[in-house]
């Protein structure tokens, strides 16, 4: 009778997640066509009373992109988890904590300063900031409080499946939908994606050297590069070797180095210093004060090498001691 | 070359045309003696005292010089006929009333007969035969001697009678000077001992020192003449078996073998680092090994223990730990000087009776018969004073010190500073690891302590290995150690290089690396770092493989390894990430 | 008879999180209607320590529907902080595969997101009021053609920028990737199709106006208008331009009152913060913060569109500025203050971005292999301004001497609009709602006029939380619920 | 035997500690058959080579609980794979800085050359870092026992585990 149920859900993202649902183009009709999309805020007046009202575990799949930030964001998430047999993360948001994660290198008090104090287009000097409460002319307003922390969507719920990217490519949402609706899954936990990192389908590969040794990095700005070579080899910290794929090398492809949104391979669980190990060890220098250069090459290791998965890092986010850059 | 026949006193010999007279006698075994022949230049007639009488068969005869007379087919030579002695008479006493009275003319003339020379003697030993300026032009090449003036003011001089700039000081005209009238000044300090120990003049080839392995001589290029002028070559023509090779260089080369054993030794403490002990500045300030060296009966003073100025001893000290148990130098016991100052301390008593004083920190003398040889020494009336020797000096006190070394002690067993003065100072050097301990331990990959002792395995249970494989250790690079536990290692460390060559395999380390195909990209991170080239890149696949053999199990490569696809045995990321958390499991 | 409260939260089918809060006093009246948008990701901060280069693909991620907005005004950012001028090759083909981007954007809103709300109708059943019920409308056929031309021009854009959403191709100085000389006639074949695309979507627009002779009454009705100023960016000949200009601003009677450099920015514009909403409301410095309300005395404006249009003397391209002409005159001419005229002039852009890619497409050299110019100064500071669908975008970054990022100061177009968009809710909702009666249309007429905006709270706020749908809570003054129902 | 920390208030780092087989965990060895007694707060684990110490590790060890880590290698031209401890020390150099920007005390991650022979360092090491640490107090990370990492599934709060509990898991 019924065709399975899906609802699709954004937290603390950008759209490109749902653009690249739509992105799925004719794909879409089919999609329409094989599934009931019983929730899509984005695209359609489907309402939230609609999903309550639905027995726990109706729906068949909820993809949830973006991450979790807020408790408005917790609370839809937990419906959704009651009420779906699958929720796949969808995108690196979702998956990782993605870029919106690197506010956690920082406290939620830097975050509200830096756009109602320190910016030089807001002349604040009565030092207003939004409240959670607030009475406007005897009426009482309320916004939602920011949390502290920006968490991944399995750090709040149980997810039982991943599609990584940012955005997930076209193909990997086309296979891993499938898998669904033909009850074709791998077991619980898995990445809905090739296990094997993105080098494998890099055009490049074939140019890599016998030995990549690495005197100092090159920053993609400040250098040209030869669009035929391994850019890791031409010391551009690309982070194919690191990263899943599946995207077919896009970036690479556009003459940039890969920044990882589509996260590590299964065996890895710190994206960041394991690609951070990797590549120290391909540094040629051996006295400290060498290293210490070649080193210092790197301009930004947290930012580059934590680019999307900074809240899924086994330390989540800057302790409790004073953070670099934070004045 | 062709060959005539002659008969010297009626013996026939065959021997090569154009030879000399005197070399065929020689050969003969008929003495015919000479003052100015030198096997290594040519013959020269100076002396004229190897006159002999030539004959035909026809019956001619004529008195002629061996040493440069040619042989020709039937010539017969008579060498001790009256007609001969005459010759002989009469030139050595000629050359008698030239020189002053001299052992080597003396010989003769009581060998010719000759009671007093008839025109009495002279005042001068040269008696210009000219050997030395002969062996400085042949031999040496230097041609900084030559003859001149004329008739009775004839005489060897350097050029203008000036020091020479060709001379080379090798000696050689001293030494084939048959009268002694050419002195070669030592101007070493010390005219004693051996050169291994930078003690005196040596041959320029020789064999380097004593029971050495193997046990030829070398030349030593800095002192031969041949290498300073081109010429001589004495040695090889001396030698009766051509082994004298000049052009032979030193070389490395490589040889492969299946275990290492290393017996680097030990370098003895350098004395001279003791300043207050005056090691260098008193001749007679010796250190053990230097004495071991004069207790050699095959060593420069051929066993007896001397002074400088070549008198004995009379009285002697030997001061313990030079160089161990020291703050300021090793802290270490050097574990075998205790026993061979008592050695010494023996040989030289039983040498030289002198009084022979020890000065010790403690006696250390463990190991069979030890304590024994302890006991006889005092009974032999060696005395023993415990107490660190505060210094060594020459300055004298009183007169029972003039002209000795004064050692200061204060003597622990009577409480009071004592200065005993003696002739001669053993000092008892400690073992110190080798100057170039690192560099071998780096070469060999294994590791040493502070003081540069190469460190075992594990003290108890692989004494003798290292941490590489297949290298072993043996002697004193290993710690200070006496000679029969140096060998009872020796001994083991010899075992166990053949246990592992003879097996023909080698076991490797079980926890090598591998590379999961289905998870490698082909990155090359791996391959890049790995220090054995154990990875390769396969052409088919491009992806990574490991080859075990050479995989020495380190684990750099799965540390980098970018997708978790290599992984080593027996440490995989999840056992040490389970280990991590057992750790953490207690408070 | 306490106060009551309707909440609308949040409104669907936009980019981004807002939410209405309508509170009506005794009488039933709307007493004022506050916009919230509940949400902050903090890229000023957390740009913090990365290294600039890496901005044009961090600031991407500020919206992933206009992700080429923000890479490309990072990177002019980029331009101007490492003093750099591209080869004119690298500027044509970022000009080119922005006009590209403005035509997939305006598509995308007009059909998807802003179109339902004509095509169908503001008071259609919900269940049609989305692309679906637009291609009932329009026919399937043409829906099929709006979801190819849509791909065709993404596709293309995955060429040149590497990726769609969120592009790699910006580097101070030039673009990462040549276009390879073969992808030219595709490019050619493309534009013209684009050109055809645009023509179709104003007919269908016209079409829509002639069919319902009540549409032009909801564009022109008080309850969508506010006089206001506007700013936009214009070329030399006072032309709409996306890419590069100089800003304009026109007062409410459409006199030019600035035209500044966007390295100028400070100077003119300013950013107010309410207590009540997270988003920060843009106004012009010079003339000064008078509140939520419009006229020459307050220096609330708008961008956007519509603004471009008031702003600009006209279209640089012929059938673009036909159609402005003709636009014009159906709604009286310039300064045009019918906030739903946003989308009629979103047709016009669509046409001019079009014919901009076509002139751009035919241009030889966009296909010369010379893209890069190396950088050599120390950067300092960078500004880089851009005409993003919804409005004005600017970047300015602050660097230390190695380029990693000290200071960013972000102002997004739905910023520049925010204030306005305030404003024409209240008054939607004043309009609407009277003597308490409230259904499903009349809030959805409410939420046209925030539509029409085409506003980004995500790109506004650098963040976008989920939404829930659209629901109407009666509660009294003390927030307890009185009932609730939702629009059907 | 070690002497128990009697004064229960005092806060006791946990360190956790990887020594290289060849040299650091020799000295350990080294330490223990001379008797040279240290704090127990250090938590050894062995591995072939410094070399093959992953930086996840040092991180899952922070994470888990641990204070600090304290690396142990043998002395730069002696590490028994001929470079091992050189990789280690351009990847610390590298985590430093990442660890800096997640606002922990470089202290808490400590390198050190201790070779076969330098039981006497051991100690000493151990001794100081866990007194520097005593002194930096506990290493505080939100709420770290609750976050999974990658490819882990959540320790789920009591009312989260109800709110899955109709779930399909």
């Amino acid at each position: 009778m019924s065709k399975p149920k899906v609802a699709l859900y954004w937290c603390s993202s950008c759209g490109g997640c749902e653009e690249a649902v739509v992105d799925l183009a004719e794909g879409i009709l089919d999609v329409v066509a094989a599934v009931d999309i019983v929730f899509w805020p984005v695209a359609l007046d489907f309402k939230k009373s609609d999903v309550e009202a639905m027995a726990d575990g109706e729906i068949t799949l909820s993809l949830i992109n973006g991450a979790i930030r807020s408790s408005e964001q917790e609370e839809m998430v937990h419906m959704l988890r009651r009420k779906s047999q699958l929720v796949i993360a969808f995108g690196s948001c979702a998956h990782m904590g993605g870029i919106p994660g690197l506010a956690n290198l920082f406290t939620r008090q830097n975050v509200l300063d830096s756009s109602y104090h320190e910016s030089p287009s807001t002349p604040n000097n009565e030092h207003v900031e939004p409240q959670v409460e607030y009475s406007a002319n005897g009426h009482r307003l309320t916004l939602p409080s920011l949390w502290e922390t920006v968490k991944t969507l399995n750090q709040v719920i149980a997810v039982d499946y991943y599609i990584p990217g940012c955005p997930p490519p076209v193909n990997i949402i086309k296979e891993a939908l499938g898998a669904v609706l033909q009850g074709k899954l791998p077991e619980k936990g898995s990445v809905l994606a090739p296990d094997v990192p993105l080098c494998d389908e890099c055009k490049r590969r074939e140019s890599k050297p016998e030995q990549i040794k690495i005197d100092s990095f090159k920053r993609p700005h400040l250098a040209q590069s030869d669009p035929e070579q391994c850019l890791l080899a031409q010391g551009f910290i690309c982070l194919g070797p690191v990263t899943r794929k599946g995207c077919g090398a896009v970036c690479v492809e556009g003459n940039m180095p890969c920044t990882g949104c589509m996260g590590p391979t299964g065996r890895v669980l710190d994206y960041g210093s394991k690609a951070l190990s990797a590549f120290a060890s391909l540094i040629s220098a051996n006295a400290d004060d060498e290293i210490e250069k070649a080193a210092a090459t790197i301009a930004d290791p947290t930012g580059t090498f934590y680019r999307y998965s900074l809240p899924a890092s086994f330390l989540h986010r800057a302790g409790h001691v004073k953070v670099t850059g934070d004045k | 070359m062709a060959k005539v026949t002659i008969k010297i006193d009626s013996q026939p010999i065959e021997v090569e045309e154009n030879s000399y007279v005197l070399d065929a006698a020689r050969t003969l075994g008929i003495d015919i003696p000479t003052l100015c022949h030198y096997p290594y230049v040519t013959p020269y007639a100076a002396c004229r005292i190897c006159s002999v009488e030539a004959r035909d068969s026809k019956g001619w005869s004529k008195v002629v010089t061996a040493c440069n007379y040619p042989v020709w087919d039937g010539l017969e030579i008579c060498t001790n006929n009256t007609r001969v002695l005459g010759a002989r008479r009469i030139n050595l006493e000629m050359l008698m009333s030239r020189s002053a009275p001299h052992p080597v003319l003396q010989r003769l003339a009581d060998q010719l007969g000759i009671k007093e020379p008839r025109w009495g003697f002279g005042d001068n030993t040269c008696i210009l035969c000219g050997l030395c300026v002969r062996v400085c032009d042949e031999v040496v090449g230097a041609h900084a001697l030559t003859f001149s003036e004329r008739g009775i003011f004839r005489k060897v001089s350097t050029p203008y009678d000036q020091e020479a700039d060709d001379c080379i000081l090798c000696g050689a005209c001293a030494k084939v000077c048959p009268t002694g009238h050419i002195v070669f000044e030592d101007v070493e300090q010390r005219n004693v001992i051996h050169k291994e120990f930078g003690l005196g003049p040596n041959a320029a080839i020789a064999v380097p020192f004593r029971q050495s392995i193997p046990n030829i001589p070398k030349i030593d290029t800095a002192q031969c003449i041949h290498f300073t002028t081109g010429g001589c070559q004495v040695c090889s023509k001396a030698c009766p078996k051509d082994c004298i090779n000049f052009d032979d260089v030193e070389k490395s080369e490589e040889i492969d073998v299946g275990a290492i054993i290393l017996a680097t030794g030990f370098k003895p403490f350098d004395a001279t680092r003791m300043k207050r002990y005056g090691y260098g500045r008193y001749p007679n300030v010796i250190t053990s090994v230097e004495c071991e060296m004069m207790n050699n009966a095959s060593g420069p003073t051929g066993g007896k223990v001397l002074l400088q100025n070549g008198e004995v001893p009379r009285a002697i000290g030997v001061v313990h730990c030079v160089g161990s148990r020291d703050a300021a130098t090793n802290r270490y016991c050097s574990r075998v000087c205790c026993m061979y100052s008592l050695k010494l301390a023996h040989l030289v008593k039983e040498r030289t009776s002198a009084e022979v004083y020890n000065f010790y920190i403690d006696m250390r003398t463990p190991g069979k018969g030890y304590e024994e040889f302890y006991e006889r020494l005092m009974e032999e009336h060696v005395h023993f004073i415990r107490g660190r020797v505060a210094e060594i000096s020459d300055w004298a006190l009183d007169p029972s010190e003039e002209g000795k070394l004064t050692i200061r002690v204060e003597d622990t067993m009577i409480g009071a500073v004592r200065r005993i003065p003696v002739d001669m100072v053993i000092l008892s050097v400690g073992l110190e690891a080798q100057a170039d301990a690192d560099e071998v331990r780096r070469m060999f990959n294994i590791s040493c302590g502070k003081e540069g002792w190469f460190l075992e395995r594990h003290p108890k249970l692989a004494p003798v290995s290292t941490f590489t494989d297949g290298v072993f250790l043996a002697g004193a690079c290993q710690g200070p150690k006496d000679i029969p536990d140096s060998v009872a290692q020796a001994g083991a460390a010899a075992a166990e290089a053949l246990a592992l060559v003879d097996c023909g395999y080698v076991l490797i380390e079980p926890n090598t690396a591998g590379v999961d195909a289905d998870q490698c990209s082909g990155c090359r991170t791996c391959s890049a770092i790995c220090p054995y080239s154990a990875i390769t890149i396969l052409s088919d696949t491009l992806l990574a493989q490991v080859n075990e053999a050479l995989c020495k199990g380190c684990g750099t490569c799965v540390a980098a390894c970018p997708s978790g696809a290599l992984q080593q045995k027996h440490f995989t990321d999840e056992q040490i990430m389970q280990e991590i958390k057992g750790v953490l499991n207690y408070v | 008879m306490s106060t009551r409260r309707y909440t609308i939260d949040p409104i669907t089918r936009l980019e981004g999180h807002g939410k209405i809060e309508i509170l009506l006093n005794e009488k039933g009246d709307v007493d004022h209607a506050y916009l919230q948008v509940p949400e902050l990701r903090g890229f000023e901060r957390f740009a913090q320590g990365r290294p600039a280069e890496d901005m044009p693909q961090i600031t991407s991620r500020i919206c992933g529907v206009c992700p080429t907005a923000h890479h490309m005004a990072s990177t002019k950012a980029l331009d101007d902080l490492y003093k750099v001028t591209p080869p004119p090759a690298a500027l044509k083909v970022r000009e080119l595969v922005y006009s590209i981007f403005m035509v997939e954007d305006h598509a995308l809103h007009f059909y998807y997101l802003g179109g339902p709300d004509f095509v169908v109708g503001p008071t259609a059943p919900k269940a049609e009021r989305n692309i679906l019920g637009v291609l009932g409308v329009v026919g399937l056929e043409i829906g099929k053609e709006v979801i190819g031309m849509r791909k065709q021009l993404r596709d293309l854009m995955t060429l040149i920028m590497g990726k769609v959403i969120h592009p790699v191709f910006g580097l101070p100085g030039g673009i990462s990737k040549a276009i390879a000389p073969e992808h030219q006639k595709d490019i050619i074949k493309a534009a013209e199709h684009a050109v055809e695309f645009g023509k179709f979507s104003l007919k269908v627009l016209e079409d829509l106006l002639a069919k319902k002779p009540d549409l032009l009454k909801y564009i022109t009705s008080d309850a969508y208008t506010h006089r206001t100023y506007y700013m936009g960016m214009v070329d030399s000949k006072n032309k709409v331009n996306f890419y590069d200009g100089s800003l304009r601003v026109v007062d409410p009677l459409g006199k030019q009152v600035a035209l500044f450099p966007g390295k100028d920015y400070l100077a003119h514009i300013a950013e107010h913060v309410e207590p009540w909403s997270y988003v920060k409301y843009s106004y012009l410095k010079n003339i000064g913060w008078k509140g939520f309300v419009d006229g020459p005395e307050s220096g609330i404006m708008a961008v956007a569109p519509m603004a471009r249009l008031n702003v600009a003397d006209g279209m640089a391209t012929p059938v673009a500025n036909q159609a402005y002409e003709q636009y014009l005159h159906a709604v009286g001419g310039k300064p045009v203050h019918f906030t739903l005229a946003t989308s009629w002039a979103r047709v016009i852009e669509l046409i001019y971005a079009a014919e901009r890619m076509l002139e751009l497409a035919n241009d030889p050299e966009i296909v010369s292999p010379n893209v890069r110019t190396i950088p050599t100064a120390t950067p300092v500071e960078g500004i880089g301004v851009i005409e993003a669908p919804r409005g004005t975008l600017i970047h300015h970054y602050q660097t230390d001497e190695k380029g990693l990022i000290t200071k960013a100061n972000l102002i997004v177009a739905t910023q520049n609009n925010s204030a306005r968009i305030a404003l024409s809710v209240d008054k939607a909702a004043k309009g609407a709602i009277k003597g308490g009666h409230v259904d499903d249309g009349i809030l959805n007429l409410v939420e046209m006029a925030f539509r029409a905006y085409d506003p980004c709270h995500g790109c506004a706020t650098h963040a976008l939380p989920g939404q829930m749908p659209l629901r109407v809570r009666v509660l009294d003054s003390n927030r307890n619920l009185v009932r609730e129902f939702s629009r059907e | 035997m070690f002497e128990k920390p009697s004064d229960n208030s005092r806060f006791e780092p946990r360190i956790v500690a990887f020594f290289c087989n060849w040299c650091t965990y020799t000295a350990a060895d080294l330490a223990g058959t001379a008797r040279m007694s240290y704090l127990p707060n250090a938590r050894v684990i062995r591995i072939m080579c410094s070399g093959r110490l992953d930086p996840q590790f040092i991180l899952a060890a922070l994470r888990q609980g641990a204070d600090g880590v304290l690396i142990g290698g043998c002395h730069p031209g002696d590490c028994h794979y001929q470079e091992g401890n050189y990789k280690t020390l351009r990847r610390i150099a590298l985590l430093k800085r990442v660890l800096r920007d997640f606002g922990i005390e470089p202290q808490r991650v400590r390198l050190e050359w201790i070779a076969a022979s330098e039981g006497d360092k051991v100690q000493h090491v151990i001794n100081e870092m866990t007194e520097q640490i005593r002194t930096l107090g506990p290493l505080r990370l939100e709420r770290r026992e609750m976050l999974p990492a990658l490819g882990e599934q959540p320790v789920l709060l009591e009312e989260e585990a109800s709110a899955v509990g109709g779930g399909a898991l």
